[in-house]
């Protein structure tokens, strides 16, 4: 019995939120039931994900392959429990348990009757679902239906708000992303043309072989490949879907979008560039060049146009597109160093980013104001949420002992590695807007004179996730060890000659 | 709508249509067509019931609760159809692995699991059509 | 707006000159030698009665060899019936209260 | 050129499914009306599954169920039909979500029009 639950425990941590989330619209009136088992579930999850990355980081070398109803690689489907798939199942169980608590009993606001909390739990499960088949499967057409799951979950949770607003930035991102998975679904569909196979260890040693043949056609997957995840996980110039639809979801929601969502395919484009194209074949097309260019301009622009926003929840979108700038850098710095910053930064930023939506939503909640200008004197009445907000501001801009400078630190190592100035300056300039644009926050929360309202701390399991999203960025920072190991060792494997 | 000829001829083909989605689902293992194709077909019976005789009457036949049911347990019926491996000893999904008699092929009896997952699956795919038809005509009125 | 959309014009037609340069270079249509006609596809053709016992292919891989994508497409319609409904039915009641 | 062009007449479905697919991007990039967004994506899609399903034929082969091909034929790739298979259900379910978008912003707004939606977009408030 033990020995088929660890066995067959990558199809149990994908299926397991799948399986809840196909449960939950039959018992839909009883509230209680429903809010514990998702968080039972996602705390199955994490326990799940904990003990795959410490089988991985325990067992080196060869990562555990598990064939789908048996059939062998290029036949049928496989999971690949690498270092990255541990990696990242680790962060998408880390973060979306302590998001599930922060919903409780907290969405009758936001979303609606009890219909129509349990349909919102449905579309989280089955994100979460989505994005942990992401971090282990190594089939290109598997990716392109989980993207599709993803996608549509996420449309969902964005459209649950009354607002008309909510239906619009839902309509964007829906005929944008759709578009997205249009191109993506080309690039498979060359990729499968030119070499026939669909496993990617098998497509990645054919398009090896064989690219000096047809090298234009591997040029347009690549670019495909790369606008097609671009648009999905909101890359500078196509991330115009983005403040819209993140600002207008409700709170929970924006947290797992901002926070998980884009990290999943970017996951995803992270497998397609090194599993399938392997650096070689990206240094011979020059696809790094294209990632820095594309990660410094995201940079610059997502953290300027933060600086102009007013509203709080627009100021976290818009600085989302400035996150997505680094990590996509660190995948255009093809070393080491560069690669295992941007994975930590990812895990990072999911942590903060998903603090600071969590904290926004229940400022907004409490005191009904969104805009920055509006927020004097909060932190003292709110001392717990303004907190947990406080840390996770520091931690995004880099201060040290936090999570955010572990993966900025790798990340300079890295671009000071491969010899350009360039990059290395601008996570530096970078760090400076970032603290442009979120130290105002702060210091308007803290020290100007609070107002004379009945504010208070938002409810226990509210305070609770907050608390323990704030520890995590604490603890990241502070023993980076096991996660930054494991990041490490992901990056090595990415780069793996093939 | 009150056209007495459509009712009538509604009435005499739509059991047809009905059975002819069942029989395309229940072949899809040995001739073309499918789950896919099949459930389509036997959701369009009722969508083309409720178009011609009301969406009252449409719903009374299809009540939400029951819908909301198909759905659910058609989807698990898949996972539990998967689960099926598991519990031989032999991963997620298996067929022929699992020990399953795959039976003479060509007989509608053939082919394991995969006529079971079938048919959950067409089921499943016309309950979805029929909710998706019933939500935006009740939207609409 | 014209001009916009003159620009996006150009970009397109750019854009389909590069891809059909690109799709040029595949390998010529319909040729039983080309590179999609491997193992991987004789073996479905080859083996899939003996594997799976059904004469039809198509189901064999979307129902066995497969059958893990076929299991988040059922997902995926099953999403998009969630995310009709919480956008349109409950909505209006929500509405009316 | 020349060669260019003769490689297109042997590509031919390849050729038709880009222009095709360039034909649902320029619908989706520079139409406002959303129906015909969603009409332009539904097209780029389709481009998509002919280029697939293109992909994996055989002139003159038989179609992948067995017992339909003679001596002289072989039978066609069945893996991109099995794929495209799933493709469409996925199209099917976005273009079911959009649809529910469209008429939730029709009722708000009384347009289906993107730009005069841009224009009222202060003026509406919940409903």
């Amino acid at each position: 019995m033990t020995t088929s639950l660890t066995m067959n425990l990558p199809v149990f941590v994908v299926i397991a939120p799948l399986f809840v989330a196909i449960m939950l619209p039959t018992f839909a009136r009883r509230m209680r039931l429903v809010e514990g088992l998702v968080i039972f579930v996602e705390a199955l999850g994490l326990v799940g994900a904990g003990y795959l990355a410490y089988t991985v980081l325990s067992q080196r070398g060869a990562p555990l392959i598990y064939q789908m109803g048996g059939w062998q690689a290029p036949w049928g489907i496989e999971l690949m429990v690498g270092n990255l798939g541990a990696f990242f199942l680790l962060v998408i169980s880390g973060v979306s348990l302590p998001v599930a608590l922060f919903a409780r009993g907290n969405l009758t606001e936001e979303v609606g009757g009890k219909e129509r909390i349990t349909r919102f739990y449905v579309l989280y499960l089955l994100l979460v679902g989505a994005l942990s088949g992401m971090a282990l499967t190594n089939d290109l057409f598997n990716v392109f239906v989980l993207v599709e799951v993803a996608t549509l979950s996420c449309c969902g949770m964005v459209s649950t708000r009354k607002h008309p607003r909510a239906a619009e930035a839902a309509f964007t991102y829906l005929i944008l992303a759709t578009l997205g998975s249009a191109l993506v679904l080309g690039g498979i569909g060359f990729i499968y043309m030119i070499t026939g196979h669909l496993n990617m260890g098998f497509a990645s040693q054919e398009i090896n072989r064989i690219w000096q043949t047809n090298p234009h056609v591997v040029w347009l997957a690549f670019s495909f490949m790369l606008v097609g995840f671009g648009v999905k996980s909101a890359l500078f110039p196509l991330h115009v879907w983005l403040p819209d639809a993140h600002s207008t979801a409700p709170s929970p929601a924006s947290a797992i979008l901002s926070g998980l969502a884009i990290k999943g395919y970017l996951i995803c484009l992270l497998k397609v560039l090194y599993n399938i194209f392997g650096h070689t074949l990206m240094q011979e097309f020059a696809v790094h060049r294209i990632l820095v260019l594309a990660g410094t301009i995201a940079i610059i622009a997502g953290s300027i146009s933060a600086f102009a926003q007013d509203d709080l929840k627009r100021r976290l979108a818009y600085s989302t597109v400035a996150q997505v700038g680094y990590i996509v850098l660190g995948f255009g710095l093809v070393n080491t160093k560069g690669l295992t910053g941007a994975l930590f930064y990812m895990a990072s930023h999911a942590v903060i980013k998903s603090t600071l939506f969590l904290a926004a939503g229940a400022i907004i909640a409490v005191t009904g104001r969104k805009k920055v200008s509006e927020l004097a004197g909060i932190g003292r009445k709110m001392p717990i949420t303004m907190g947990a907000f406080t840390l996770a501001s520091l931690s995004l801009i880099g201060i040290p002992l936090l999570s955010g400078f572990v993966g900025k630190w790798n990340l300079l190592l890295g671009s000071m590695e491969s010899g350009n100035i360039i990059p290395t300056a601008v996570i530096i300039i970078g760090s400076v807007l970032c603290a442009a644009y979120l130290l105002p926050v702060i210091r308007v929360a803290w020290f100007e004179p609070a107002p004379d309202e009945d504010w208070k701390d938002p409810g226990i399991s509210q305070k609770l996730a907050l608390i323990i999203l704030a520890a995590v960025v604490v603890i990241l920072g502070v023993i980076p060890g096991p996660l930054l190991e494991l990041a490490g060792r992901a990056a090595a494997d990415l780069l793996v000659l093939r | 709508m009150k056209d007495f000829i459509l009712k009538r001829i509604a009435a005499i083909i739509l059991p047809f249509v009905c059975i002819y989605g069942f029989y395309v689902i229940l072949h899809g293992h040995v001739s073309p067509g499918g789950s896919f194709a099949g459930g389509i077909i036997l959701g369009l019976s009722f969508i083309a019931y409720s178009t011609i005789y009301g969406t009252e009457k449409g719903r009374a036949k299809l009540p939400e609760r029951v819908l909301t049911w198909t759905e659910s347990y058609g989807t698990l019926w898949y996972v539990m159809m998967g689960m099926v491996g598991i519990v031989r000893g032999v991963p997620f999904l298996a067929n022929k692995l699992a020990g399953v008699d795959l039976g003479v092929p060509g007989a509608l009896s053939s082919g394991g699991l995969i006529s079971l997952i079938g048919l959950g699956v067409g089921i499943r795919v016309a309950s979805t059509i029929v909710t998706l038809f019933f939500t935006m005509m009740e939207e609409e009125s | 707006m014209k001009i916009k959309n003159i620009l996006i014009l150009l970009v397109v037609l750019l854009a389909t000159y590069g891809i059909l340069m690109a799709v040029a270079e595949l390998p010529p249509y319909g040729m039983p030698d080309n590179p999609v006609h491997n193992q991987v596809s004789e073996r479905y053709i080859n083996e899939a009665l003996e594997d799976t016992g059904v004469l039809n292919m198509v189901t064999a891989i979307v129902l066995d060899y497969r059958a893990y994508d076929t299991m988040f497409e059922t997902i995926v319609l099953f999403t998009a019936t969630l995310a009709v409904v919480i956008t349109l039915k409950s909505w209006k009641k929500e509405g009316e209260r | 050129m020349k060669i260019l062009i003769d490689k297109l007449i042997i590509n031919y479905p390849y050729f038709i499914s880009v222009v095709l697919f360039m034909i649902g991007a320029l619908t989706v990039l520079t139409r406002s009306n959303l129906f015909k967004k969603l009409l332009g994506i539904n097209i780029m899609e389709s481009a998509i599954f002919l280029l697939f399903v293109a992909g994996g034929n055989i002139r003159g082969g038989a179609s992948p169920i067995i017992g339909k091909a003679t001596t002289e034929s072989v039978y066609i790739n069945p893996l991109p039909s099995a794929l495209m298979l799933t493709g469409i259900v996925v199209s099917v379910s976005v273009t079911a979500f959009a649809l529910a978008l469209i008429v939730r912003l029709y009722k708000s707004y009384n347009t289906t029009d993107a730009r005069r939606i841009a224009t009222m977009r202060d003026e509406v408030t919940e409903r």
